[in-house]
């Protein structure tokens, strides 16, 4: 058995390390390197989650780094890279608001996520108190991100980064039973199953998956 | 109680023979003042005599209320009249009726003027009618004010119990009577369509009110009416008089004496109001007729503002 | 005792998930339909039977007072929904609008969502909760986009962005309450235990269960409905079947309300964390008078009700919020009341578009003479919605309206002023639809009035004559509900 | 067998009469069913409250059944002033069927108006019983309701929809009004029953709040300035029978439910609640017969009538307030009378008014004045009625409508004795407000006789326009009749009265039974009295004797000649005054602020033949100064916030994102 301090800091660094990758994906600008970033976020998400398995000595977790990485690091971004490709716009420059606003905001969400986090979980093991505090500026970034994307492929990125943030929460969470990881999962898993379909069905129908355009203009608008 | 029923009936009599007397007698005086010779004082009994032997002529689509109208208005005129004290006050009915009923009265009267004005359909009726209203929808306000402040000062709206309370020395001299009377004195000119707010004596059809009404009417019919309007006068002079002026009235349960003293005194009364109408009304010019609402919208104000300083003033 | 020789509880879940199975299998519509409504109809009996034999309280499941409540109001609108949904579909198969694939398809969509909606009113575990209500979620995400058309598909996307970031925000949030209740109630199924938790919340870390309320609220107030995170309820009411927009009205908004219940009750019972009344009372007020501002420019009449949902959400919310025996009664009445309101108004307002053969407002005249039934059928409908009496719509919002006076009378002000703001908007439209000169469609109506009218009486009786014993149950969850 | 069980029965058969009314729809006979099933309930019911208020006025009778709110129950209340405004509910119900007897034969679609007809009778009857707040309110609404589809029952003629719109939604705003009121009087501890809130003390802030709710509420109902703007849409859009019982009866619930709050449950009053009261009855009135003038539609007209007379009995009932709060009873009686009584004599006529408005529309399918005229040789009976009902309904006398102002006339005299300055200023202002609106309502009844009834038909329907029905024309004489026993026996009705008065002000007028001659004596002798009987014989003797005097001395010739007119005769039937001419002296007098009258007189040029033109142009302040800003700013907000229900998905996702976050700050702020 390792020692507590040096398991507190792998996962401290982990946790970070996912953090810094949400970063990485705030300002990513082109397709295919968001997916890039992606992959690299879900593959940090296992590490981490594995890590706390071998920490807590609970294996089930290996199972939910399992998924991670294989649906999260690499299914799901070669579809989504396929999709780009049938759709053709891995060239569109996708971000509707400048990085640097965006980034500027996500400092903040991180400042105001660690002040609400830090303080309270006095109660929960400081290992728990890192993860809920990382996690939940990773699900704040994430809904920045699916603000500040354009696209839908991008907002799906964005709320599979949230997914993420989650995941780590929950495996941060001591002994929490099966039934959420599996659940994510299976979230993650219609998720993607669902927006595969939109998407299909939308190229039928608009040459674009712009959201905006999405955006039908009923009689009631006026 | 025989007394006082008879003395009532006697009222009543005066009133209906002195009314058309009190028309001659301001005729006669307005036409001395405009140097012509005038026709006797007893000329309007004449003309009644004819009237009623006269055939009357009625429109082709006159309807029953045409021909009731007359005695209808005749007889609330004669009602209201009948209850003004003239000579003597305390009269045996006039619990029936306080002042605010006479307005009502003369009102009832009035509305079925108006009616018979419609009746036929002619411009002129029409024409008359809607301009009475427009007097009348002022003047009433005007006069209901001024029994408003007369009762405040005499503590009572029954007219008898007004004047004896008039009588007595506690009255004094107040600024709302004095209002109160100019208000009741234009209401009485308009009330009884005299210059300036209407010309009895002509048919031009710029400044005919009553005559407009009544113009489809002939015969008895007009006769009745005649008399309904020189009751109207004459009813309108010994209000003002009783009110204001109640010097010689004679109580109902007096001796025959103070009774007739009491009659003298009215007629007297009578006579100076009626010069007095007479040389007003030659003195001035007729109005034009939208100049007649804010004549008698002076009256009401005067009225009003009369009635105020009662409200404010009584019980300090 | 025991009625059953299975537990009904169970009972209650296994039926739906068996019919599901059954419909994916089965070929052809009627039959499938009144599998459909054969199932539906079994699950109702079985809720029903629960008052009677009342199974223990397990890890995984229980039911409660309050949840029962829930499940009888569910399965029986999801009853009379089916029994609607079958007229309605075949007239969609005739006008070719679905094919049978879609059909089958629909049905068995149908059954997993009674099923998942069940599942979160007993389960007696916030993750098995949370699930459920997801699983109810996405279910509905499919039913709305089943016409394929643009719109269709707009507003089955909008409903799964916004709904599955609204997952993400709940899921969050229990997440913070099980680390919050681990160091009192221990590691594993425990800390996630409902009943459990309520005994020892008490002791748990306020502050942090305060984040995850925030979470929580705005996790399933999504599902709810509640301004500003509602965005996605009118396409979906206005573009899915109009069945499932009976669903989503009368079921769904009140499983998610639920779940902010269970909650709310967790936070009330802990003394020191942030009392939950003021942020309810705060959203339900906004919506209130949002969606009441809303009311007047619409045009698509199915639009119209998906408002006054969000309005009425706004109302139970704000009652809740108030909390208190009264308000807490008044709540589940209205509650109550709306569902069954709202589901009888989409049934008519289903059958009034397959006439008319339009949801445009303006093109829907005179509905009183051409169509009689489902003119004054919509007529009472409103007339109900919009709180007015012999209704029993009205008694419940006296009660909201009057329990305000206990601690905040100040209150009443805003609340009055927006249910005058939906009655006028509501009244005005349904004045131009059911009087006037008929236009638009005269054709017969083929579907059956039942559920309708069944909704309407029910809610008609209510208005003056509630049973004791339903005022006793809801007196005691009223009193549960703290 | 009490009156209240006798009451309930007659209800019971009214909503039993509804399903029938639905399913019997297709058979003829259903109409003549409904009505004379509801003739007889009416009556029954009538007859029952009578006996009640006549028999043992003092004795409250009352009885709960397990409806309504499930703790509480429903709670019904037979009490003096129930059993009174109970007699005018059935009185004019009862009159209502009778002449629907009639009326009802030209409906087109009846199964639109049976149903909601005998739902309406039993809903305003279940207001006055009702004693607790929830009965109360269910009732109340349930009435605006059915009065509703009433007012739709025409929805395909033009202005009816939007009529119906305005009135519902004027009634859910009093509904709600009420609501309040009722909630600030049961207080926190929710006690809805009358009896608790009677026993309840508020503070006199909140009493005043409950005041001010209450006028909004039940004035909004009754029709004062400026919340009437509903009514002449609403009265006039119905058949004439339902808009009798909705003017002539459905106000007097209003005016019910303003005196059973106010006077009833909310104790003591303070002085200053008078001012209010008095102010909004003297502005009420006056601006309602101003409107009245201006109108040419004869139902309209008589709408804006109502206007001015719920004004008139607001007057008595502010009198009433400031007596009682300055411990005058005799006085506040007086008062009270004055206003009850005036709900009595407008319920008679106006009844009486609508059913004659409504005969003129069956026989000339007009209620447009302009294109009648003429018909008091068509229609004599129905004329006559309607002069009746003008000349009470303009308080001339001997009809009742001259003595319930006379009354109030004194109460305003009297009212010197009150401390207060400001009232003192005050009520004589009012009084002339009272006296302007009474001269011009006798004005507004001119015309409206005149040109309707009088003159040369305007139309080719007027001229052959055929005399009503008897059902209708029974209905009109027995309204006929009462109005003038009403005013020739007042004393009786005073005398009826005092229980109430006793009940709320806890003081009576001197009874009046006693006097002489059946004269009325409001305080003492010397100070007023009046004798409608003495009044009424004089009259008709002298002019009987007069006709008969001059008959048979004089001649008694009589010719039909074509009409003088100066020598201008004109057979055109234009050249007679119309609605709008004969009203326009009063306007030019009193419209040109109100109004804002414009009229402009376009001459022909020199020679040519063409005639001139006048356009007279008139606005409705009320309405464009107070509802149609409302109208706007909620048009405008709402299209303002409509754009934000059209975005992006990725701007709903921004402001899931901030409100998050500021739930998240509030809760960090918190801690």
């Amino acid at each position: 058995m390792i020692n507590e301090a040096f398991s507190y800091d792998v996962a401290h660094m982990l946790a970070g390390g996912m953090l810094l990758v949400s970063f990485m994906l705030l300002y990513q600008d082109r397709m295919y390197g968001l997916l890039n970033v992606f992959a690299l976020h879900a593959f940090v998400l296992s590490l981490s989650v594995a890590w706390e398995a071998y920490v807590n000595q609970s294996p089930h977790l290996y199972i939910t780094a399992a998924i991670a990485l294989i649906l999260k690091a690499i299914i799901i971004p070669t579809a989504l890279h396929r999709i780009v490709q049938r759709l053709g716009i891995h060239r569109t420059v996708e971000t509707s608001v400048g990085i640097g606003a965006t980034m500027l905001v996500g400092i903040g969400l991180v400042a105001l996520s660690m002040a609400l986090m830090l303080p309270v979980t006095d109660a929960a093991d400081p290992l728990a108190r890192q993860d809920l505090a990382f996690s939940l500026s990773i699900l704040l970034l994430g809904m920045l991100m699916m603000v500040t994307r354009r696209n839908a492929v991008g907002q799906v990125v964005g709320l599979m980064s949230i997914e993420n943030g989650l995941i780590l929460a929950a495996a941060g969470a001591k002994g929490m039973p099966l039934v959420v990881e599996i659940s994510v999962a299976f979230s993650v898993l219609i998720a993607f199953m669902v927006i595969g379909i939109f998407l299909f069905r939308i190229r039928e129908r608009f040459d674009t998956v712009d959201v905006q355009v999405l955006d039908s203009f009923r009689g009631e608008r006026k | 109680m025989i007394i006082d029923l008879f003395i009532q009936f006697i009222q009543m009599l005066a009133v209906l023979l002195l009314a058309p007397l009190l028309t001659g007698l301001v005729r006669w005086v307005k036409a001395r003042l405009l140097r012509r010779r005038g026709a006797s004082i007893f000329q309007p009994y004449r003309d009644l005599v004819r009237l009623m032997h006269k055939e009357v002529v009625l429109a082709d689509n006159a309807s029953w209320l045409f021909r009731a109208a007359p005695y209808l208005i005749f007889a609330t005129t004669w009602v209201a009249a009948s209850l003004v004290p003239t000579f003597a006050t305390g009269l045996i009915f006039s619990w029936a009726a306080d002042l605010i009923v006479i307005v009502a009265l003369l009102g009832s009267a009035r509305f079925f003027l108006t009616l018979a004005g419609l009746d036929v359909g002619t411009s002129f009726g029409g024409l008359g009618s809607s301009r009475e209203v427009m007097i009348a929808s002022l003047a009433e306000p005007a006069l209901i004010m001024v029994v408003f402040t007369v009762a405040m000062i005499a503590g009572s709206t029954q007219l008898s119990t007004v004047s004896v309370f008039m009588l007595s020395p506690e009255v004094g001299l107040r600024v709302s009577l004095g209002l109160a009377l100019v208000a009741l004195i234009i209401v009485a000119l308009a009330e009884n369509s005299r210059i300036p707010v209407d010309n009895p004596s002509t048919h031009l059809e710029l400044t005919m009110v009553h005559e407009a009404m009544i113009l489809e009417y002939s015969g008895r019919h007009l006769a009745v009416l005649e008399i309904a309007s020189s009751l109207n006068l004459l009813l309108y002079v010994s209000l003002i008089s009783s009110i204001f002026f109640p010097w010689g009235l004679a109580n109902a349960n007096a001796a025959p004496a103070e009774l007739f003293t009491g009659f003298i005194f009215y007629v007297g009364k009578l006579v100076v109001s009626g010069c007095l109408l007479a040389v007003f009304e030659t003195s001035i010019a007729k109005m034009r007729v939208f100049r007649v609402p804010q004549f008698i919208g002076t009256a009401l104000m005067m009225a009003l503002l009369a009635a105020l300083l009662m409200f404010v003033t009584r019980s300090l | 005792m025991n009625l059953l020789p299975f537990n009904s509880l169970i009972a209650i879940l296994v039926v739906p998930l068996v019919a599901a199975l059954g419909l994916v299998a089965l070929p052809g519509y009627k039959s499938t339909s009144r599998l459909n409504v054969f199932a539906c109809f079994l699950t109702l009996v079985f809720a029903v039977s629960l008052v009677l034999d009342r199974p223990p309280v397990g890890t995984l499941l229980f039911v409660d007072d309050l949840s029962i409540v829930f499940v009888i109001l569910n399965t029986l609108v999801g009853f009379t929904t089916s029994i609607f949904s079958a007229s309605y579909i075949a007239h969609e198969l005739d006008t070719g609008k679905l094919n049978s694939t879609y059909v089958r398809f629909y049905h068995a969509t149908y059954q997993i969502m009674m099923f998942a909606m069940n599942l979160a009113l007993v389960s007696n575990n916030i993750g098995l909760m949370w699930v459920a209500v997801e699983m109810a979620t996405l279910t509905t995400v499919l039913m709305v986009g089943i016409y394929r058309t643009p719109e269709a598909l707009e507003a089955a996307w909008k409903y799964f962005i916004l709904g599955s970031v609204g997952i993400a925000l709940a899921l969050f949030g229990t997440i913070l309450f099980y680390v919050a209740a681990v160091p009192i109630v221990g590691q594993g199924l425990d800390a996630m235990t409902w009943t459990l938790l309520i005994t020892r919340v008490s002791a748990v870390d306020p502050a942090l269960i305060n984040i995850a309320f925030v979470f929580l609220l705005l996790g399933y107030g999504t599902k709810v409905g509640l301004v500003p995170v509602h965005a996605w309820l009118p396409d979906a009411h206005a573009e899915g079947p109009t069945p499932i927009s009976a669903v989503l009205s009368g079921l769904l908004l009140n499983v998610a309300l639920y779940a902010i219940l269970r909650f709310k009750l967790l936070m009330v019972a802990n003394g020191d964390a942030i009392a939950p009344g003021p942020m309810m009372i705060a959203m339900g007020l906004t919506s209130l008078i949002f969606a009441a501002f809303m009311l007047y420019p619409r045009r698509d009449i199915k639009r119209l009700f998906a408002y006054s949902s969000i309005e009425h959400m706004g109302i139970i919310t704000f009652a809740f919020g108030i909390g208190g025996p009264l308000a807490n009664f008044a709540g589940l009445l209205h509650m109550t009341m709306h569902s069954l309101t709202k589901s009888a108004i989409f049934f008519s307002v289903g059958q009034i578009t397959q006439v008319k053969k339009t949801q445009n407002i303006d093109d829907i005249r005179g509905l009183t003479v051409s169509h009689p039934v489902l003119g004054w059928g919509l007529v009472v409908g409103v007339v109900a919605i919009a709180g007015l009496p012999p209704m029993g719509v009205f008694m419940s919002e006296f009660l909201v309206v009057t329990s305000t006076f206990a601690n905040a009378p100040w209150l009443a002000l805003p609340l009055t002023f927006g249910l005058l703001l939906a009655l006028g908007a509501l009244l005005g439209k349904m004045s131009g639809m059911a009087f006037g000169k008929p236009s638009g469609g005269l054709g017969p109506v083929e579907a059956s009035y039942f559920p309708m009218v069944l909704h309407l009486s029910l809610v008609l009786v209510a208005g003056f004559y509630i049973p004791q014993p339903i005022v006793v149950w809801f007196q005691h969850v009223a009193a549960l509900l703290g | 067998m009490t009156p209240l069980l006798v009451l309930f029965g007659c209800l019971g058969t009214l909503l039993a009469l509804m399903p029938v009314a639905i399913l019997c729809r297709r058979f003829s006979f259903v109409s003549q069913l409904v009505y004379v099933t509801s003739l007889m309930a009416s009556s029954t019911a009538l007859g029952a409250v009578l006996f009640h208020l006549l028999i043992n006025p003092t004795l409250a009778s009352s009885l709960q059944l397990p409806l309504g709110l499930p703790w509480l129950g429903a709670h019904f209340r037979l009490d003096a002033l129930s059993a009174f405004f109970l007699a005018v509910v059935n009185l004019g119900g009862a009159a209502a069927s009778l002449y629907g007897m009639g009326y009802g034969r030209h409906e087109e679609s009846p199964e639109r108006i049976l149903p909601f007809f005998v739902m309406f009778l039993v809903a305003m009857n279940l207001v006055v019983l009702a004693d607790d707040a929830f009965t109360f309110l269910l009732s109340w609404e349930f009435m605006s309701l059915t009065s509703w589809a009433l007012v739709l029952s025409h929805h395909r003629q033009r202005g009816n929809l939007r009529a119906g719109y305005v009135y519902l939604l004027m009634a859910g705003f009093g509904t709600l009004s009420l609501l309040l009121a009722f909630g600030l009087m049961a207080g926190s501890g929710g006690e809805f029953g009358f009896a608790m809130m009677r026993a309840g003390e508020l503070s006199p802030g909140l009493a005043g709040v409950v005041l001010a709710l209450t006028l909004l509420g039940a004035g909004s109902k009754a029709g004062i300035v400026p919340l009437h703007v509903w009514l002449p849409l609403a009265h006039p859009a119905a058949p004439s029978h339902i808009s009798a019982l909705m003017s002539g009866v459905m106000t007097k619930v209003a005016i019910y439910g303003f005196i059973r709050i106010v006077f009833d449950l909310l104790g003591s009053p303070a002085w200053w609640w008078s001012m209010v009261v008095l102010v909004i009855g003297g502005l009420t009135a006056v601006i309602g017969v101003l409107y009245a003038l201006m109108q040419h539609d004869l139902k309209r007209l008589l709408a804006y009538h109502t206007v001015e007379n719920i004004g008139i009995i607001f007057i008595g009932l502010g009198l009433a307030l400031a007596f009682e709060a300055n411990g005058l009873n005799a006085l506040a009686a007086l008062a009270l009378t004055a206003a009850l009584f005036h709900v009595l004599n407008h319920s008679l006529f106006k009844s009486l008014l609508f059913f004659g408005a409504g005969a003129v529309l069956t026989a000339t399918g007009e209620r447009d004045m302009e294109r009648l005229g003429g018909l008091i040789h068509r229609m004599p009976l129905t004329a006559f009625a309607f002069l009746v009902g003008s000349v009470a309904i303009s308080a001339l006398p001997p009809l009742n409508g001259f003595v319930s102002e006379w009354l109030t006339f004194q109460a305003i005299l009297v009212s010197t004795e009150l401390p207060q300055w400001s009232l003192r200023l005050l009520v004589p202002a009012v009084g002339a407000l009272l006296a302007l609106s009474a001269a011009l309502a006798a004005a507004c009844f001119a015309k409206a006789f005149g040109i309707t009834f009088l003159g040369r038909a305007r139309s080719q329907a007027a001229s052959l326009a055929n005399e009503v029905d008897r059902l209708s024309l029974g209905a009109m004489l027995i309204f006929v009749v009462l109005c003038l026993l009403a005013g020739i026996f007042p004393g009786y009705v005073i005398d009826a009265i005092a229980p109430l008065t006793r009940l709320l002000v806890d003081g009576n007028m001197p009874v009046q039974a006693g006097e002489a001659w059946l004269t009325i004596v409001p305080i003492k002798q010397s100070l007023s009295s009046y004798n409608g009987l003495i009044v009424m014989v004089f009259i008709v003797t002298s002019a009987s004797l007069s006709a008969f005097v001059i008959h048979r001395i004089a001649s008694r010739k009589t010719r039909r000649a074509p009409a003088w007119d100066c020598g201008f005769p004109d057979s055109s039937t234009n050249t007679q005054y119309t609605a709008g001419s004969f009203a326009q002296p009063i306007r030019s007098v009193f419209g040109s602020s109100l109004f804002q009258v414009r009229e402009e007189i376009h001459m022909p040029p020199q020679g040519s033949t063409e005639p001139a033109r006048m356009t007279l142009r008139m606005r409705d302040l009320i309405w464009e100064k107070l509802f149609a800003p409302i109208e706007g700013l909620v048009a405008a907000t709402s299209a303002r916030l409509n754009q934000s229900q059209f975005l992006t998905i990725r701007k709903y996702l921004t402001l899931v994102l901030v409100s998050l976050v500021f739930m998240l700050m509030v809760v960090a702020l918190w801690r």
